[in-house]
């Protein structure tokens, strides 16, 4: 259930280029968050919340981590946020992604740029319960990636650039040929990496997360919709999903 | 103790806050936060003839002190919410509003009369204002006869009070009040949303999909304070007032201006129980500048 | 090297950026903090027939993101701006818009006029917006026809290019910036400010003496850009462009919407080097968002 | 001059009921200031800047002290500024006090409320130069009552309070008869109470300080005009003020 939670820094890092990891600490959503979901947060000054994902859950800290880039005004003013404030966050949020699929033995995680936070916690988790990851991971350049050792840590990773400037260059779409067979797909990006995916793997199983700006963040204002294939017109990015099955939704 | 009951044409608020239409959906979701029994009443998001699916995304922008949305009318069909909604909201004791909006004038007669079929809804929003809708609804917005047109036919058909809401996108705010008034509104609700534009820079292009939207929250507040501070000297009707309140100060304002109970929307986003909050804190407020009552303070703002 | 020149009707601009009307006096105050040679042009706040001494006060209050004004056009007469501003403001590198108000048509005229006495001056602004006029003024802001009527007469007896300044407190923007294209307007610069109110608790009244005031600031931003955009798919006339402009990326966001140049009012009261900061940082902003000069952006924002 | 100068804050203490003293470190501002001119105070979040009075020079600290109360959401904020902390002032703004006139052998200050704080530096200096000091100063309530002992340390002073809760009761206009003579008065405090003491003290030579709510702060805008008596019409609070004789102005 999602609750209105003070959420009190315990640390803030710049982890990348313009990228910022803060660990944060509540009972309540480290408890209730699964992978997949996200926080809205509130950034004074700022009109609207802010979703950023979950990446990372330490259950007996209880807390929180989440990663975020330096997007705009709400991000950067969020990125002065010192070790020891508190703010408001609405969470968890929406669905997460479905771990439950016990067929899937071994699953791709496909992250792009601020969109391989989420992945990170769920790839955690999968792990732990004994699921063989890979990891494909793009960022612009070499001084975007992070938590390449991290994703090293649960299984076999690749990492692309847009410009060649660490690992593989190109999208994430060129390494794909490379990694080996596998039953699941978790993917989160920007909306072209997730459309080229979908199309590509096609014939697999799979989860996307979507991003959207959002008014409530809660499902009551649809502003955060995207058209289904099936006859139920738009799903609610904020409550329905994030995440969806690679064939649910129109990009 | 300070009273905060105010009693308006179908509606008997226990007090004057409710949520603004759009803004909170069929209350379902603040549900989850809070009991909805404590509001003064809920304005139900805009009914249509039947189901519309609304604009393409992005539908919301922020802007200083403010948002832009451009949903677009979105809802399952007046059929539809009458089966489902209202009567979820019929759980809680409050008066429940209907925002009623259609491209034609047939339409909205279709959608008040199909209110009709229920009774669990205690008055209707007439929504001539939105400024999203593209085939047509805006000029009923800013035209005084096509207003007073759809609001006579209007109240030829619906057996309930009628709450007509203006839209800020007028030269003449007054002459749209006084005109729907001698049409046999029974109340006024205002404002709705300037219609206002984001240019995103990256891509070059308007934001929103719909490229204009509506501009609501703390920005728009002086121009519905102003707006409504006119009107009230020129009609009897009440008015229900919003457009960026976001505390009980500001309700304090609404009030002073002419309002008799006031509608929050945008402040719904950031902050959930900004309802409930409001209404804890309006008791301390009121009596901080000397009122016992809401009805103590209505149009005490206007200097004649 | 980023071109910022821009060419309008009777001004050579070595930049687009100019302070807003009302918002810079008449440029002395200003020009202890920088050279004035470093903007584009200059503004000066309006000129009536003879000397005004205003509203009473309070004339300003503050709100979210923006402000309130109700100055009443203050100012000394067109005859002392002439002798005493206008030389002045020659001393610097920069084009000269004179801002002309009044009460009456025949007021216009007169102080039009009256600006053909110097070669000192090269545009006048045509303020038929000022919602603090009480006198009348108003009325020619919200109607095409007397906005017309208005325009054609200045532009009789008047020898320099004639920008008419809209106002957005308007159902139809297009149609008056069409009526006054029509009527030999050679510029619109827009837009004026929104009439709102703000109501001080304490005293339960309005704030303003004048009770109501004209908004500004990054609030009415978005209803700026929606404003420019619509009519600059209507006219051929360039646009001047203002309200809430605060940094180079908002001046970028009015290009795009279709103004040739923009000017900068309320963000001077915060920030008294606005305008050159703005010039200074303008470059960078153009051509990380792909554009070798201002010219290039102008109206690419514009889907059709 | 008007410059925009950063001000560091060295320190921000509570010395009476919402009334806030802060050190502020500037080498310009505490050159240039003079008795009764003002700080355009540049508060985050605000369109506007607040006029704030200096109250107090260091220069060899090269310190200048403002006193302000809270008073609406502007000073709130400010009153959250921490030591460490810089802002942006335009200052020092306005015309100061006259404190020329060397015939003036004994001076009465006569403040009320927040407007008590520009009379401590003018009495200050007027001290140094020898002149006679004699103080009246009227606060609402006893926890509203500040720098008692400064203006002590200055000369006779005595504190009024509307509830009479500390000092003598009622308003500083009840005790100007216990006063004894004087060759001129400095006065700062809301109008109606400006206006009672000229009345009162038509007969002498007086300077009164003005509050009016600014736009630019600078002469620009003419939000902050006050009528004067002579045919010139009005005047800026903001550039010809905020002192003027008090035979002036019409108040
Ligand atoms: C479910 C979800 C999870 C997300 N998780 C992360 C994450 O873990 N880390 C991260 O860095 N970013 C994440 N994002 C993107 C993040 O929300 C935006 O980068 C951020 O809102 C930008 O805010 P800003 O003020 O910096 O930018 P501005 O451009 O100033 O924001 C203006 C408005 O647009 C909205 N907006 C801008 N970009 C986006 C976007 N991509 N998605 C949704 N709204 C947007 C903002 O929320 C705000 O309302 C996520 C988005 C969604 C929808
Ligand atoms: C020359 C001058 C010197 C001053 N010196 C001091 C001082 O030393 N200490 C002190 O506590 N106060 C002083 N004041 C008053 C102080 O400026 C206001 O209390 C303050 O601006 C209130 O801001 P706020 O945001 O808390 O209140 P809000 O009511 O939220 O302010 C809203 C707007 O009104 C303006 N405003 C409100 N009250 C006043 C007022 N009395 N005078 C001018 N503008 C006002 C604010 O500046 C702001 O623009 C002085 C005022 C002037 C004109
Ligand atoms: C996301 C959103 C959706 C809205 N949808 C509707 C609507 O369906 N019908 C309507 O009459 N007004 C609608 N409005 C306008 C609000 O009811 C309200 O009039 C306006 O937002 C001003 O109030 P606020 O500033 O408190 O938000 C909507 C506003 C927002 C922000
Ligand atoms: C204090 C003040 C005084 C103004 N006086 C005038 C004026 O005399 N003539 C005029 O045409 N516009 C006047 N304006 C309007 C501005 O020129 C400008 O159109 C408006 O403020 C929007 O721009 P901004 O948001 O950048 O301030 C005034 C605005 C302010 C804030
Ligand atoms: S953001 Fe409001 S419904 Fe999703
Ligand atoms: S505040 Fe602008 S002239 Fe005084």
């Amino acid at each position: 259930m999602i609750k209105k939670e003070e959420m009190l820094i315990k640390s803030v890092k710049s982890i990348a280029l313009d990228t910022i990891e803060m660990v944060l600490n509540n009972r309540y959503i480290s408890r209730a968050a699964v992978p997949g979901q996200f926080l809205h947060v509130d950034i004074q000054g700022h009109t609207l919340r802010r979703p950023i994902s979950i990446a990372d859950v330490d259950k007996s800290e209880e807390t929180v981590t989440i990663l975020f880039k330096i997007m705009g005004s709400g991000t950067k003013h969020l990125s002065a946020y010192q070790t020891g404030m508190t703010f408001s966050v609405l969470g968890p949020s929406g669905n997460g992604f479905n771990i439950d699929n016990r067929e899937a033995k071994s699953v791709l995680l496909i992250g792009g740029g601020i969109g391989v936070p989420p992945l990170y916690y769920l790839g955690k988790r999968l792990a732990e319960e004994g699921r063989e990851i890979i990891s494909v991971l793009g960022f612009q350049s070499a001084e975007s990636v992070f938590y390449e050792q991290k994703f090293q840590e649960l299984g076999e990773s690749f990492i692309v650039t847009n410009d060649g400037s660490y690992g593989d260059k190109g999208f994430v779409t060129n390494v794909l040929g490379k990694v080996k067979d596998f039953d699941c797909y978790y993917s989160c990006g920007p909306s072209p990496m997730l459309k080229a995916i979908t199309e590509r793997l096609e014939h697999k199983h799979g989860y996307i997360s979507l991003e959207e700006r959002m008014g409530c963040g809660v499902g009551a204002c649809f502003a955060c919709v995207i058209p289904t294939d099936t006859s139920g017109g738009y799903k609610k990015i904020c409550k329905d999903g994030p995440v969806f099955s690679s064939r649910e939704v129109t990009l | 103790m300070t009273n905060l009951a105010v009693d308006l044409p179908g509606l008997k608020l226990k007090n004057p806050i409710m949520p603004a239409s759009g803004c909170f959906g069929f209350g379902r979701e603040y549900s989850e936060f809070y009991d909805l029994s404590k509001l003064g009443a809920v304005i139900m998001k805009a009914a249509t003839g039947s189901e519309r699916f609304g604009n393409n995304t992005p539908r919301v922008a922020e802007t200083a002190s403010g948002m832009l949305n451009a949903i677009g009318l979105q809802n399952p069909g007046v059929e539809k919410i009458i089966e489902t909604e209202v009567p979820y909201l019929a759980n809680y004791d409050i008066p429940i509003i209907a925002n009623v909006a259609g491209s034609t004038i047939e339409e909205y007669e279709l959608v008040a009369k199909t209110f009709n079929q229920t009774d669990q809804v205690h008055a209707l929003e007439l929504n001539i204002s939105c400024p999203n809708v593209k085939e047509g609804g805006i000029q009923f917005g800013t035209d005084p006869d096509m207003a007073a047109n759809v609001t006579k036919k209007v109240k030829k058909v619906s057996d309930l009070p009628i709450y007509v809401k203006l839209s800020p996108n007028v030269s003449d705010i007054v002459a749209m009040a006084k005109a729907v008034e001698a049409a046999g509104a029974d109340g006024l609700t205002m404002i709705n949303t300037l219609s206002g534009m984001q240019i995103h820079l990256p891509n070059k292009h308007p934001l929103l999909a719909n490229k204009t939207g509506g501009l609501s929250g703390p920005a728009i507040k002086p121009v519905a304070i102003r707006m409504i501070y006119e009107v009230k000297q020129h009609v009897s009707i009440p008015v229900i007032g919003m457009g960026g309140i976001s505390n009980a100060e500001d309700v304090l304002e609404f009030l002073l201006a002419g309002a008799s109970a006031v509608a929050v929307g945008t402040a719904n986003f950031q902050n959930p129980f900004i309802c409930p909050e409001i209404i804890e804190e309006l008791p301390a407020v009121l009596k901080k500048y000397g009122f016992n009552s809401v009805q103590d303070a209505i149009g005490k703002g206007i200097v004649v």
